[in-house]
């Protein structure tokens, strides 16, 4: 088998992602439509929440993809630190909106379950701190890119925030935690055996989940190959001044 | 290096008194909050160790954005990126000044602030052991983001942003431990992890640091 | 000591400036680059410097040996003549300053803030600092901007001095400095042409 | 439409936005997306012309 | 004059997003507060105008001492000081832009913030009247200040130190607005005052400002 | 259109350093001022373009009716070349940019970011800046730093092209700005004497 690392070659991650960014996004809109359709119609009510309990299908996979997405900068920063992969960099760089709007899904559609369950749009939980400081992370990378002219420069400089940042996430994390015991849910998924949760909502939350990974999959290779023709235009350009 | 710090530190009690500067704003501040808050005593006192945190940070970091820009804009950064001295060296020992001009006159007068804001008594010991213990995390932490915006003009706010979310750890135990203090209860935990974060921060930043500058002045 | 440079190439702005540059300066050679605005002397002085990467070939003297001295002179405003001029010496290890001073007629400025410097005293205080770093190979961009004729003489007799002693020094300009032993350097010559285009590979460009 | 009972504004509020926000991040994904590949194929052509 | 106000927002936007990041600032500040206070949200709901406001206030402090600075270093100032447009109408404009890239912004944020600090539902309106009426102010004021300092390396803290105690009355009617709004009481009188502050600092600044300018060119 | 300036002195850091200036610029003609670094150039042209004040003498035509150009540019790094020439353009109520940039060969740098040319290029850039003003008295702080010889015989032409139009020009320079035919000023003969001390008096001095 050929070396993943030929994927680095924007030639060929674009001949791979013509055909596999339309293949996950149909795929990820049919699973999250089954999905939320099997939620949102088929599924009963909690006895204890209600119809509140259908936010779980957006908030879930939402929440994990932006835990997810951070992750996935992280290692193609790495990458593009170490190997100098182009591709690597604007792989990160596509990944910084989708985290983003997927970490204030994450927290809209908490806060939104939050006036109903606890009887506020907003508590201080550890869990919901945590998010919003991600939330924040996500916006300084963005407003990091945004800012710097030269795409080297940028994507060495977000790299590096991106590494600083993850440790400095995680120890939020446990400041939070430390902080405040909170009132968010623990993870009930995690436990396979003796799960305290039925199938009916398992199904299209799992249905949901992989949609999202999907989804994110799709984007984020809709947004590297926006880049890359991007950083093309910018190159071509530099080379119609040099001409003039 | 000594050099480096003697000259860091004159031209921040040259240029205007960085130190009396910092100093002033943290007193303005402690001012405004019961300005905005109201007068009521109680409520000073349950809010005046995360206050008195939070005013510290800021006053760390309204001085960060001219760490390395005035030496960028003056051609001094090359000079010194080119000198004997490592830029982690560099680094280093204007992070050291900054938490000298800084840090630490903020957390010997904190104690007079904590007046201002009803701050219980007991707790007057623990504000100043945790901002000495805490702030030089703020100037390492600062010195990172400044490295990584030095070249952008404006980079001050988005300095800012890029940092205050770094800063989240070190506030939470700082404030904690004072808050714990103030409640009589024990605040060796969130002492010790204020330690572990300055300490972690001076061993790994000055490197991270180093690289931005290096990349910024490409 | 030598610097000897071999096929050189320097980009700026992700452009290719400089290609295919060689050339070598030995102990007690003045080196004069001369190049229109915008052909890069600015660039491949920044590259000598190890401020930033050459996009290939070979530089024989680690950037550790040279002392840059760029358009701007990284002088503090607050600060008097000597205090910038001791700190300079301090970070290279030196103490002296008195020597320095007088060689660029600054001893009577020593004690004044800089920023009440003219124009051109501040770039006489600029280069007053390459006397303190004690390095053998002074790579300077445009040194005698803003200076006077005697002070431009001033200059040369320092560069004259440094060349005595086996340094080097390679300076960009596009005025004459009153040096006539320094060989000059063209950088027409060495000018890069556009790559072909790779299309759309690793390189992007 | 299955009966939400009380908390139906909540959960058609959740799903609004989360639904909203999504097509918001694909739309413009797809817009920057078609933006970019129109410029650069002008320029390609403009480019390789000369 | 319209140049120069297109001039300083495309500044404002192309370097970096000044208008984001003033946000952002606002933003990272009503996050810290609880961080450091604590999460009941009772004592929020208590503090919570007033620290809506004094983040206002910092935010706007915050890029202010590059109102005139970036312009003074650059040489720009000079040259706008011998054109054909008063000085005062320097001033005026670029505190107007200042204002649309912070102030109004921020207004146009903070009932999110609000929700943050538990803020109480009745008060979000007069929380953005008096933004909307107060926050000129204290561009204006904040302009004066920056013309004071501007000659001045490492200004940003001494114009801090200057501006803040004139902030104060800003601060105070502004906060009473908004505590009154939550408490259920009138907002009227505090807001009347706050458009009298307005008035008066777009009135009368600009020239003291200008006046300042002129000297420290010299 | 005639500038008078009459029995001037002026002061800088609070010390005369000229004294008893009088001389007369006339449209149509360029004048070079001459003197040693520190002697007072930027001093006196900051004197007549209003920006501080003389210690005494007369001026006879008010600063709106000249342009200063300083050591430094004005220039916005993030603005591109054509946005900030638009931008003085606009201030000084004129609209079309198209030959300032033509005059200066800025031209083809219309869209680059100011803060990606070299040294030359942003000088060329301040001074295209003067031909948007429409103002007739060019007052300029050593306007060809920088410039390669091609370049400043660009200046050259465009300061001849001004005096055609009936404009003056006043120039602060070290170097040979090749235009033969401008008249040349010492400032050596005005240098001011120290003042004799007056004792404990209203001035101080
Ligand atoms: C802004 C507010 C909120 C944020 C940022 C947030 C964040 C998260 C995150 C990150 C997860 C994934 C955790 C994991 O997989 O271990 C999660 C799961 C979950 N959240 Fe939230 N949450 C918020 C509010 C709420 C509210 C108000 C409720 C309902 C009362 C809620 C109920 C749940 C449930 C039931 C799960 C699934 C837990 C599991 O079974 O693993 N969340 N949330
Ligand atoms: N940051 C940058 N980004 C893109 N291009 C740049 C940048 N800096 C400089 N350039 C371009 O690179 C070229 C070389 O610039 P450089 O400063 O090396 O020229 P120079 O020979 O020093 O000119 P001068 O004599 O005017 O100082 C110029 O055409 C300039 O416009
Ligand atoms: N802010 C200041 N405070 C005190 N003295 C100053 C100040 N600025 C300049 N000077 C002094 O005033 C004198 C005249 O300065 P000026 O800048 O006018 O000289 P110049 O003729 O323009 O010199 P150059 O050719 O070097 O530009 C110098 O001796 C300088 O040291
Ligand atoms: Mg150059
Ligand atoms: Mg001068």
């Amino acid at each position: 088998m050929a070396s993943l690392w030929e994927y680095a070659n924007p030639v060929k991650f674009m001949r791979l992602s013509n055909w596999l960014m339309p293949v996950s996004a149909v795929l990820a809109a049919a699973l999250i439509a089954v999905g939320l359709y099997w939620g949102f119609f088929l599924t009963p009510d909690d006895y204890r929440q209600g119809a509140t309990i259908k936010i779980i299908f957006l908030h879930v996979p939402a929440a994990l993809m932006a835990i997810n997405a951070w992750a996935m900068m992280l290692v193609t920063s790495l990458i593009w630190l170490i190997r100098r992969h182009h591709v690597s960099a604007l792989a990160a760089k596509a990944a910084g909106p989708i985290g983003a709007t997927m970490t204030l899904i994450a927290l809209i559609t908490g806060a939104i379950w939050g006036q109903p369950m606890w009887g506020t749009w907003w508590a201080w939980d550890p869990r919901l701190t945590s998010f919003l400081i991600l939330f924040l992370f996500y916006v300084g990378y963005i407003a990091l890119w945004s800012a710097i002219e030269d795409p080297d420069t940028a994507a060495d400089l977000t790299a590096v925030l991106c590494l600083v940042g993850s440790v400095f996430a995680v120890l939020s994390r446990y400041a939070a935690l430390f902080w405040n015991q909170g009132l968010h849910q623990g993870a009930s998924l995690s436990v396979a055996p003796g799960t305290r949760m039925d199938w009916s909502y398992k199904g299209p939350l799992y249905l949901c989940m992989i949609g999202f990974v999907l989804l994110f999959v799709a984007l984020v290779l809709a947004g590297t190959r926006t880049e890359i023709r991007a950083r093309r235009s910018r190159a071509l350009m530099t080379r119609e001044r040099a001409r003039a | 290096m000594i050099a480096l710090l003697i000259r860091d530190l004159r031209l921040a009690f040259r240029a205007g008194g960085g130190f009396g500067l910092g100093l002033g704003f943290f007193l303005i501040l402690a001012v405004l909050v019961p300005l905005g808050v109201g007068p009521d005593p109680v409520t000073l006192g349950i809010i005046a160790p995360g206050i008195l945190w939070v005013g510290a940070l800021l006053a760390c970091l309204l001085s960060l954005d001219r760490l390395f820009a005035l030496d960028h804009e003056d051609g001094s950064l090359d000079l010194l990126a080119t000198s004997p001295i490592p830029l982690e060296g560099v680094v280093a020992v204007k992070a050291l000044a900054h938490w000298g001009t800084t840090g630490l006159p903020l957390a010997l007068a904190a104690p007079v602030l904590g007046i201002l804001l009803n701050l219980p008594g007991a707790a007057y010991g623990t504000l100043m052991l945790s901002l000495i213990l805490g702030t030089p995390a703020l100037s390492m932490i600062g010195a990172f983001g400044a490295a990584l915006t030095v070249g952008l003009k404006r980079g001050g706010l988005l300095l800012s942003l890029l940092v205050l979310p770094m800063y989240m750890p070190t506030l939470v135990f700082g404030a904690q431990a004072v808050t714990r203090a103030a409640q009589g209860l024990d605040p060796t935990t969130p002492l010790v992890l204020l330690a572990g974060i300055t300490a972690g921060s001076i061993a790994l930043l000055p490197f991270a640091a180093a690289f931005a500058l290096r990349i910024n002045l490409r | 000591m030598e610097m000897r440079v071999t096929d050189l190439a320097c980009a700026r702005g992700g452009l290719p400036l400089i290609e295919g540059m060689s050339f070598t300066v030995a102990g007690g050679e003045a080196l004069v680059l001369r190049g229109p605005n915008g052909s890069g002397k600015t660039t491949l002085l920044r590259t000598l410097a190890g401020l930033q990467p050459a996009l290939s070939g070979e530089i024989s003297c680690p950037p550790e040996q040279m002392t840059y001295g760029a358009h701007a002179d990284g002088l503090k405003a607050v600060l008097s003549v000597a205090e910038n001029l001791s700190f300079w010496a301090a970070i290279h290890g030196q103490r002296d300053i008195a020597p320095a001073l007088a060689a660029m007629n600054l001893t009577e400025l020593a004690e004044r803030p800089a920023q009440t410097l003219s124009a051109g005293q501040k770039r006489r205080l600029g280069l007053a600092r390459l006397l303190v770093t004690g390095r053998w190979l002074w790579v300077l961009d445009e040194p005698t901007v803003s200076l006077d004729a005697a002070s431009v003489a001033l200059f040369a007799a320092v560069v004259r001095g440094h060349l005595a002693q086996g340094g080097a020094a390679l300076m960009a300009t596009h005025i004459d400095l009153g040096l006539a032993e320094a060989r000059v350097l063209e950088l027409a010559p060495y000018k890069a042409a556009l790559p072909v285009d790779p299309g759309f590979d690793e390189a992007f460009l | 439409m299955p009966d939400l009972g009380t908390y139906a504004t909540e959960v058609l509020l959740a799903y609004a936005v989360s639904l909203g926000l999504l097509a918001l991040l694909i739309t413009w994904t797809w817009a920057r997306s078609r933006r970019v590949r129109r410029d650069l194929a002008a320029l390609e052509a403009r480019v390789t012309r000369v």
